[in-house]
């Protein structure tokens, strides 16, 4: 068993692995109950599955252009990510979409929100 | 204006856009990339600042006139174009020349680069122009 | 003088990213682009605070720790959300809480907002002007303060490390 | 087997798009429809990432790398107009 | 002199100094009047200086090329009947401006007026002399413009208006495109524009009347003369053109413009003369007009109206005698024609004259508020007795004489024609002779004879000036002395002139006496007829008027006003069923031409479709791309809102960019990545000072329809892009060989996409940024359009 | 370095490198009017001297960059030549009117840019070898002319919303007519493998020859009848234009007009006469229909205005379809008829829009029922508008009846008889309509309202000049046509000679 | 070429007719970018040649040895014709080129129907393309 396979084997189990992630995130796309689940689902999830597609890239090329590349977007996608999802949920909440479920136990920023006007 | 996040994030972003907006102008020649993607990418960035800081705010950390970025652009590519023919050519022609920088190695040098570099302004100016026009009706 | 010469280093190191060559021809071109991108956005950072080397090296180790952490809280979300989104009936309670903020830069807000939105469950929705709050949506709200104090464990690596 | 998993990584991405178009047309919100649009960036980027392994092309990474930059601009353009009713 | 030089100054001279006349009337005011008629005096006596050569039997003809390229010379072809018809336009010319002094008041704009009269007389001189056809239609239809800018002249009166624009619809439109079509079918038949080359060759003759296209040449150059002489339908402009001043009235409309018809007709006479064609043409159109035109002269109560219609119906006495000549007898009706133009234009122009004088002194040219006028004016009552009674056709005066041989020509005609033409041709002739006997009465009656209208009239009517009566008194004069001595007219103009059209050696003579022939019983026959007639004239103008009223739509008139009068209603109903306003009903055009580009080959010229490929090997993950695409198009199609719309599109543009990438095309990805990110702001920075809705409720049929062209053009698209696919045609190559081998080498670029772009397309490039720096400007100016309300 | 041989491509260069001046020079509006008017000129004088090069010396090719015909090729043959002269005239004379007639505002940002990358857009595609390329010059016309439509005049006589209505129609046929454009020349891409014009006109002439010739091809060059006819504004595909014309500033409506059509029937003799040489008999007979239809459309529709330049405007429709006419009969004689006819038209009709704009300058509004009798107070404007309306309709001694009598000779010469039996026909209804707008505008009584409104403005001398200019030419080719007429003939018989087109751009040799 | 994408192009193509054909200005707008985006693949889909690889040529700096490029009318061969043995391995640079300007231009002239469409509201206070008839007759 050479390294170059051990890293073979590696680099497709990350990529299996975040493929599955990234399909879940969008399966969370489709069954969560509203945009701020979502949200969640996509942000966490797909991002996650996203970086770990593009570690498995780095992987298995190591220092080559591909793989440095995928490293740098990785790092793209977790920053921007989580600001995609502030922008959205902010603008969701203020949109005045319901929570599509109503147990929603605790709703402190709606109260904020009405504070301040 | 959006929340502090944002126009934090917007910082880090906005100069990595700018980053790369010069990366695909510079490589254009030889990977994907050129004046057109660059200018695009550069405008991105820009209007990535005037959406998270909004007009008003923004101008306040600069405030160029587009439309000289567009009008020097179009001398420049033209320019580009015509000095091809002060050089003894056809308009347009461009050449290029391998140079030994000390670090940086041989470097691929091609007149090329300046009508990118025209190309590259029309885009910034006219498509902030249009934006910033918009914006501000 | 020093920031500059510390986002240039920045930038080269991202140029070699970008451009996917990691080389000292690279990264010195990087650099000094980087210097002429900061020149030209110079407005939107305060340069006037002084900052030293040796203190931006020093926090090195603190930002990478933190980063480790971050990566396993992020591990640990995913797991947690990727149950919730496979498990046949939807087990959630979601709403929206607030967190007190402990750490006051800009950055430092910035960081822990993404953090918690890259954490289990929950997503920053918004920072209070006078930026002491947070308000975060969290797919399990029931209890609030214990979101609340896993944010705080968080943000003590934070504050370490960004303040 | 490195070939045949990459073409189905490839499928099943696209496949993966699938809910995404699901979302971002049925809404209900206009909030949805950016996530979805958002989400669908990241699986774009995602596919670009291994095609360009497939093709054995950096390329394409130059592609996915505006793309995500590109895409997170767009998402908080539409964001910022649900909020506040304007973009600039 | 140099007799050509002399012709070209007496055409040029007027002109020149038509031009000058505005910066000369500063200098000399009012007298600008007697300037231009020495212009006219010298133009008459320049032809003078030639007519010695004319009247011998020679012709002149000179020519210098002017537009070689396509066969068209200027070139001056004078002989007897150019030049008959050149001294009536400078002579009568110089009459008329010399009268005009004392008839336009000083208040008027006189140098237009002078101006335009000058310009009528070049081109008048210069039609008649014209070598080639492309020469005379160009001073043809200046004759037609100066016409309808002097009836015109006072241009604020809508009577004017309507006048002017009614000549330059019939002489100039009809009349001018139908003579320039005929004029081109003539070359095209000849082979030459040159007249005199026709005339002088017999073969080109017989060619012509054999040709296919004789008959509408023939038909279309009889239109561009009828028109113009007032005959057939195209006489209802005369009436109107009366509104000119009454010197241009007896210029233009009586003594030369009309006669240009005449003269065509004369001119022509010897290539299209002798066929059945021409008799009835001519011939008939000639008899019916000076029937119907007399008739309607009796219902007139304007004095110039009624002169009007006696023009038409003299001119057709012309027209009709033209019309005559048949196969066995070529010169038939010439002479008697010939003559009466001349005669016509003399006692005519008296009348003319006349009528201003009275409608100058009374202020009024309503016949039935003149009377008893003779007292007071007595010498404008001889001279108006002189011209009356020479149209009527009184011995001894030249009227007189060219009807007898009107007579005589329509009892010949007839009698060449067989039954029943023997009989209907000299009664058509007599009764055109009783009704012009009937109203030449009227006019001496109704302002001179009778009693007094003093309720209409003012207290003081005398006679003018000698600047007035002198020109219509010559005029007078010369009446008489052509009655009394035809020879003189016969020898010296008519002789030359039937030379011109006959082109062959003919002796004419005339007098006053010549026996008791059947015209003198004619004659005698329309005195006699013409006092019943007269007696009965009342009741036939109200008839006239009851008929009018009771069937308005029986008149040319009425139908002239239906098509030209409504026109601009007409026309703006057909241009509102094209230009309907909603964009839609232009899109279908473009459409559907793009759907019958492809219809077209296939059903009308029935190609034969080459055989092709499929390729249906295309990995699934492309073909969910597929599916997605088109999944997402609908859907940003039927998405009622826009933004949901506008993200469905932003979708379709990040799909689009999979495609470029499948098509191996990064460049292109990103590109497309870019602007659909740019495109998707822009959408939003739109719709968020927008509605966020318009719903559109698309009817059933609508909707189907729609689907069915989109499904059409689809499919058109389809098939043109199947064949497109299936590659470059043998032996060639595509030119991106060169670019893939040559771009290291040449730019030293690897990218080959942005090597083109930047090298080997530059200008692409270069055209491309200017779009960019367009739309920025463009945008600018729409958002700065609002003018200063913001 | 010889600069005079790149003369060609300076009508191009020129423009662009001065549009981005007058952006940069916003600031001195003094110096962008003078600049402007300096490099009217220049180019005016260019393009004589190109011409004269192609009169004398035969097809000039310029292939930018020196890359051959796999490059970008310019090519100045008589026909493009003559077109780039004419633009620079009628270019020249509407920049002088513009100067007094445009608002000052309105000029001093975007006015000279916009006008001179229109004037690029018109040498660009009248001189393009490329067809990709004459697709990127038609973009550059249609928003070049779309930032002028909506330009200040100063006298607001057109409402916004005209403007912005016009605009958007023109727009958005023009931007489907590129679109199958794009099409068609993929189609001819994907079947040819080149873009060159005169390449492909080579290609498709051996597939002629050896009856390979794919059928796709003939649906293919149907489709540029939408192309061109859009531009040209041919029935149906006229209805941008009667709004868009008359909503103008006129002396961007004398452009528009005068040479902005031209470019369809250019595009016309272009495409059909050297790329499809050799299929001519197919569509000969559309575009004689269709110049037909044409002809009756605008000639019946001018009749039904009551807007000055509305009636101009429907005009321009009836009078390209006699180019066309000319065009779809296709002998020397037409082809050079067509031309003189194309020539009169851009003249005549621009000086008409500038006289209407001199009368809507003045009076302020551009409705005929609210004008009247103003030959006494403007007896200059009314014998300008004469000259123009005689020109126009037709009537000698002006340049129109030189156009109007080839045509027709031609016709007649080769046989059309029924096609110039129409034409003739509908060639009164443009006597009677124009007659008409005269004597409304000029004739009868003086309306009292037309003078009391504020923004009188008096006509300059500059504004004058330019009419005077244009009458003097339509006088000096209505006198004396030889030179005119020869220098038609000898393009037509150009036109029909695609092989000389070809061996100036393909001589044999490849770099 | 792909049967199946040549599909996808038509079927794009059908709906941005439709959508032109709609009275919401908006719509249309849509229907533009729509048509746009159909023709642009139109464009890259009749590609000379399929290659296997993006036509950006990675190799080395210097190009490798000549073809003969023979350009003879007199054969009949009026282009440059590589070898038969020499396979091109890129995709055809020429239409992604030709693709790259149409994506530019016609971005720019969206961005002008688009504020166009705007000031269309300003004017009308519709976005109903049938209340534009202001200009009719
Ligand atoms: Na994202
Ligand atoms: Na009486």
């Amino acid at each position: 068993m050479s390294l170059q396979f051990v890293i073979d084997i590696l680099s497709d189990l990350i990529l299996l692995i975040g493929l599955f992630f990234v399909f879940l995130g969008m399966v969370g796309l489709i069954r969560m109950p509203d945009v701020y689940n979502r949200l969640h689902t996509t942000t966490k999830i797909g991002t996650l599955g996203a970086f770990g597609v593009m570690i498995s890239l780095f992987v298995r090329v190591g220092f080559e252009p591909i793989g440095i590349k995928a490293l740098t977007l990785g790092l793209f996608l977790m920053l921007t990510a989580p600001i995609a999802a502030h922008m959205i949920g902010r603008a969701a909440f203020h949109h005045g979409s319901s929570y599509g479920i109503d147990n929603a136990v605790i709703d402190d920023y709606k109260e904020a929100c009405e504070r301040l006007k | 204006m959006t929340t502090l996040i944002t126009q934090t994030i917007a910082k880090v972003v906005v100069p990595l856009c700018v980053f790369l907006s010069i990366s695909l102008l510079l490589t254009g020649h030889d990977q994907p990339g050129g004046g057109f993607i660059g200018g695009v990418m550069f405008a991105t960035a820009i209007s990535l600042l005037y959406i998270s800081f909004g007009l008003d705010d923004s101008k306040k950390f600069f405030n160029p006139d587009w439309s000289l970025y567009f009008g020097f652009g179009l001398l420049l590519a033209t320019a580009a174009g015509i000095g091809s023919i002060i050089a003894g050519y056809n308009l347009l022609r461009t050449d290029y020349t391998y140079l030994q920088l000390p670090l940086f190695g041989e470097v691929e040098l091609s007149s090329a680069i300046v009508f990118d570099i025209g190309v590259y302004l029309v885009v910034i100016g006219g498509l902030l122009f249009i934006f910033k026009k918009m914006g501000e009706d | 003088m020093k920031r500059y010469l510390i986002f240039s280093v920045l930038f080269g190191a991202l140029w070699c990213g970008v451009h996917g060559i990691i080389d000292i021809q690279n990264f010195l071109f990087g650099m000094l682009l980087g210097f002429f991108v900061i020149v030209l956005l110079k407005n939107l950072y305060s340069f006037e605070e002084d900052v030293s080397f040796i203190k931006v090296i020093n926090k090195i180790p603190k930002k990478i720790l933190f980063f480790i952490v971050l990566t396993i809280e992020v591990i640990k979300a995913n797991i947690i959300l990727a149950k919730i989104v496979l498990s046949p009936r939807l087990n959630i309670t979601p709403g929206t809480i607030e967190y007190h903020l402990n750490v006051k830069t800009d950055t430092g807000i910035t960081v822990i907002a993404n953090t918690i939105s890259l954490t289990p469950g929950t997503i920053t929705l918004d920072v209070s002007t006078d930026k002491s709050m947070l308000y975060i949506h969290s797919i399990q709200a029931d209890e609030p303060s214990k979101i609340c104090g896993n944010i705080q464990k968080l943000e003590k690596y934070v504050l370490e490390a960004f303040e | 087997m490195s070939s045949i998993l990459l073409s189905f990584a490839l499928t099943f991405m696209a496949f993966t798009l699938v809910p995404c178009i699901y979302r971002l047309i049925k809404g209900p919100t206009l909030s949805d429809r950016v996530v979805a649009l958002d989400a669908m960036a990241m699986v774009i980027v995602v596919i670009l990432g291994v095609y360009s392994y497939v093709r054995d092309s950096v390329f394409f990474m130059d592609v996915a790398l505006v793309l995500a930059i590109i895409a997170f601009v767009g998402t908080i353009a539409i964001a910022k107009y649900i909020d506040k009713g304007v973009v600039f | 002199m140099n007799l050509p030089v002399a012709v070209v100054l007496a055409i040029f001279l007027p002109f020149f100094f038509a031009i000058l006349v505005p910066y000369l009337e500063r200098i000399v005011k009012h007298n600008i009047g007697w300037f231009s008629a020495l212009i006219g005096l010298i133009s008459f006596l320049l032809l003078v200086l030639i007519s010695p050569e004319i009247i011998r039997g020679e012709v002149i003809h000179y020519s210098v090329s002017w537009i070689p390229s396509v066969g068209v010379d200027f070139g001056i072809y004078v002989d007897g009947l150019s030049l008959l018809i050149a001294f009536l336009a400078s002579g009568i010319g110089f009459l008329i401006m010399a009268y005009s002094t004392e008839y336009m008041s000083h208040r008027e704009d006189l140098a237009r007026y002078y101006q335009y009269i000058l310009l009528f007389m070049g081109s008048m001189i210069g039609m008649v002399f014209a070598s080639n056809t492309i020469q005379l239609f160009i001073f043809w239809e200046l004759t037609s413009i100066t016409s309808f800018l002097l009836i015109g002249f006072w241009r604020n009166k809508p009577q004017s208006v309507y006048g002017a624009k009614k000549s330059l619809i019939l002489t100039a439109g009809f009349g001018g495109l139908a003579l320039l079509t005929g004029i081109l079918l003539l070359r095209a038949i000849t082979g030459t524009f040159d007249i005199p080359t026709i005339l002088a060759d017999e073969s080109l003759k017989v060619l012509i009347k054999e040709h296919d296209l004789f008959l509408g040449t023939l038909f279309l150059i009889f239109i561009g003369a009828a028109a113009k002489s007032a005959q057939g339908p195209f006489y209802i402009w005369l009436p109107n053109a009366m509104e000119a001043p009454t010197p241009v009235s007896a210029f233009l409309h009586s003594a030369t413009m009309v006669k240009a018809g005449l003269y065509l007709i004369g001119r022509v006479h010897p290539i299209f003369s002798g066929t059945e064609a021409w008799l009835i043409m001519v011939a008939g159109t000639g008899l019916v007009t000076m029937v119907v035109a007399g008739f309607l002269a009796l219902r007139q109560t304007d004095i110039k109206g009624l002169l009007a219609y006696s023009t038409i119906s003299q001119l057709a006495y012309i027209m009709a005698m033209y019309g005559y000549t048949t196969y066995q007898d070529p010169s038939l009706g010439v002479v008697a024609a010939t003559y009466h133009l001349l005669n016509h234009a003399t006692f005519k122009a008296t009348l003319f004259l006349i009528v201003g004088i009275v409608a100058h002194e009374a202020a009024t040219r309503d016949i039935k508020k003149l009377g008893g006028l003779r007292k007071e004016m007595p010498i404008t009552f001889v001279i108006a007795t002189i011209g009356a009674l020479s149209m009527a056709g009184v011995p001894p005066l030249n009227g007189f004489l060219s009807k007898e041989m009107f007579y005589e020509a329509s009892v010949d005609i007839g009698a060449s024609l067989g039954q029943p033409y023997n009989l209907l041709i000299p009664m058509i002739a007599v009764i055109a002779g009783v009704l012009t006997f009937a109203y030449s009465i009227k006019i001496i009656d109704g302002i001179f004879l009778g009693k007094r209208n003093d309720e209409h009239l003012p207290k003081k009517v005398h006679d003018p000036s000698i600047i007035m009566l002198g020109p219509a008194a010559i005029l007078a004069f010369i009446v008489v002395l052509f009655g009394i001595f035809p020879s003189i007219p016969m020898s010296f103009i008519i002789e030359p002139a039937v030379s011109g059209i006959i082109l062959e050696d003919i002796s004419i003579y005339a007098s006053l006496w010549h026996g008791f022939t059947v015209e003198l019983l004619m004659t005698v026959v329309t005195f006699g007829l013409g006092i019943i007639i007269y007696k009965k004239y009342d009741a036939i103008a109200n008839w006239q008027d009851e008929f009018n009223k009771k069937h308005p739509t029986f008149s040319l008139n009425y139908y002239y006003d239906e098509i030209f009068g409504n026109a601009t209603e007409n026309a703006k109903k057909i241009s509102l069923k094209f230009q309907v306003g909603p964009i839609r009903a232009y899109l279908f055009p473009i459409v559907l031409i793009a759907i019958l580009s492809v219809l077209f080959p296939i059903i009308i010229l029935s190609v034969e479709l080459t055989p092709i490929t499929f390729n249906f090997e295309t990995p699934p993950y492309e073909l969910i791309v597929f599916i997605l695409i088109i999944t997402t198009a609908v859907m940003a199609a039927i998405i009622p809102s826009y933004l949901p719309a506008v993200i469905a599109v932003s979708a379709l543009g990040f799909l689009i960019g999979i495609v470029f990438i499948f098509l191996l095309a990064p460049d292109l990805a990103i590109t497309q990545i870019l602007a659909e990110t740019l495109t998707t702001i822009i959408f939003v920075l739109v719709i968020s000072k927008v509605p966020q809705t318009f719903k559109e409720k698309i009817p059933r049929n609508i909707l189907y329809r729609d689907i069915l062209i989109s499904l059409t053009v689809a499919s058109t698209v389809f098939l043109i892009m199947l064949y497109a696919t299936q590659g470059i045609i043998e032996p060639f190559e595509s030119v991106s060989h060169y670019f893939l081998e040559k771009s290291i080498l040449l730019t030293g670029g690897h990218n080959i996409v942005n090597v083109i772009l930047v090298d080997f397309r530059s200008l692409d490039t270069l055209g491309e940024i200017v779009v960019i720096f367009l739309a920025a400007l463009g945008v600018y100016n729409l958002l700065h359009s609002r003018g200063e309300r913001k | 370095m010889n600069i005079l041989e790149h003369t060609i491509v300076f009508m191009i260069a020129i423009p662009f490198l001065v549009a981005s001046l007058m952006i940069l020079t916003r600031p001195f509006p003094e110096i962008q009017k003078k600049l402007n008017v300096l490099v009217s000129i220049v180019l005016l004088i260019l393009s004589v001297y190109l011409f004269s090069q192609v009169w004398q010396n035969g097809i000039i090719a310029y292939d930018i960059g020196d890359w051959g015909k796999y490059g970008i090729v310019l090519v100045a043959d008589l026909l493009s030549a003559s077109m780039v002269l004419l633009s620079s005239i009628i270019t020249f004379l509407a920049l002088l009117f513009s100067l007094d007639y445009i608002d000052d505002k309105s000029q001093n940002t975007t006015y000279h840019s916009l006008y001179n990358l229109l004037i690029a857009g018109l040498n660009g595609t009248f001189l393009t070898g490329d067809l990709f390329n004459l697709f990127v010059f038609f973009e550059i016309l249609l928003i070049a002319s779309c930032g002028l439509l909506i330009a200040n005049e100063k006298v607001e006589i057109t409402p916004s919303s005209h403007k912005m209505e016009a605009v958007y129609k023109y727009l958005i046929l023009n931007i489907i007519a590129t679109l199958f454009m794009l099409v068609a020349i993929a189609s001819l891409y994907g079947t040819l493998g080149t873009l060159n014009m005169a390449d492909m006109a080579l290609r498709i002439g051996y597939m002629n020859e050896n009856g390979t010739l794919p059928w796709h091809l003939i649906p293919t060059a149907l489709l540029f009848i939408v192309v061109f006819g859009n531009k040209a504004a041919i029935f149906p595909l006229h209805f941008w234009l009667p709004d868009a014309h008359p909503t103008a500033p006129s002396p961007i409506s004398a452009i528009l007009s005068g040479i902005l059509i031209k470019v369809g029937a250019y595009g016309f003799i272009r495409f059909y006469y050297l790329i499809f040489e050799g299929n001519l008999e197919i569509f000969q007979p559309i575009i004689i229909f269709l110049g037909l239809a044409t002809i009756i459309i605008g000639s019946i529709s001018a009749v039904g205005q009551d807007d000055i330049k509305k009636v101009l405007a429907y005009h321009s429709i009836g009078q390209i379809g006699y180019v066309f006419i000319g065009i779809g009969m296709g002998t020397v004689y037409a082809l050079a008829a067509a031309l003189i006819y194309l020539i009169n038209h851009a003249i005549s009709k621009s000086m008409l829009f500038l006289v209407s704009g001199c009368i809507v300058h003045k009076i302020g509004t551009r409705d005929m029922r609210k004008i009247g009798g103003l030959s006494s107070t403007e007896p200059f404007l009314g014998l300008m508008f004469l000259v123009g309306i005689m020109s126009i309709s037709g009537l000698p001694p002006t340049s129109g009846f030189i156009a109007k009598f080839v045509l027709f000779d031609a016709g007649i010469s080769g046989g059309f008889y029924i096609p110039i039996l129409i034409a003739v026909i509908f060639s009164l209804f443009t006597l009677f309509s124009m007659f008409k707008s005269w004597q409304r505008i000029f004739w009868g009584e003086i309306k009292d309202n037309i003078f009391e409104k504020e923004n009188i403005h008096q006509n300059s001398k500059t504004m004058l000049s330019s009419l005077v200019i244009m009458t003097v030419i339509i006088f000096v080719i209505g006198l004396y046509a030889e030179p005119l007429i020869a220098i038609t003939l000898e393009t037509a018989e150009q036109i029909l000679d695609p092989q000389l087109y070809i061996d100036a751009i393909i001589p044999g040799e490849v770099r | 070429m792909d049967t199946f994408l040549l599909l996808t192009i038509s079927i794009l193509f059908g709906i941005g007719t439709f959508l032109i054909l709609r009275r919401d200005i908006i719509k249309m707008i849509i229907g533009v970018v729509i048509l746009c985006h159909s023709v642009h693949m139109m464009i890259v889909s009749v590609g000379a040649f399929d290659g296997i690889k993006a036509p950006i040529i990675e190799s080395s700096k210097y190009p490798q040895p000549e073809y003969i490029f023979k350009d003879s009318i007199s054969e009949g061969i009026f282009a440059p014709v590589v070898p038969e043995s020499v396979s091109v391995i890129y995709m055809d640079p020429l239409v992604q080129a030709l693709v790259l300007t149409a994506i530019v231009i016609n971005l720019a002239i969206t961005a002008f129907l688009l504020i166009l469409a705007y000031r269309i509201y300003e004017e009308y206070g519709t976005m109903d393309a049938d209340e534009l008839r202001r200009l009719r007759g």
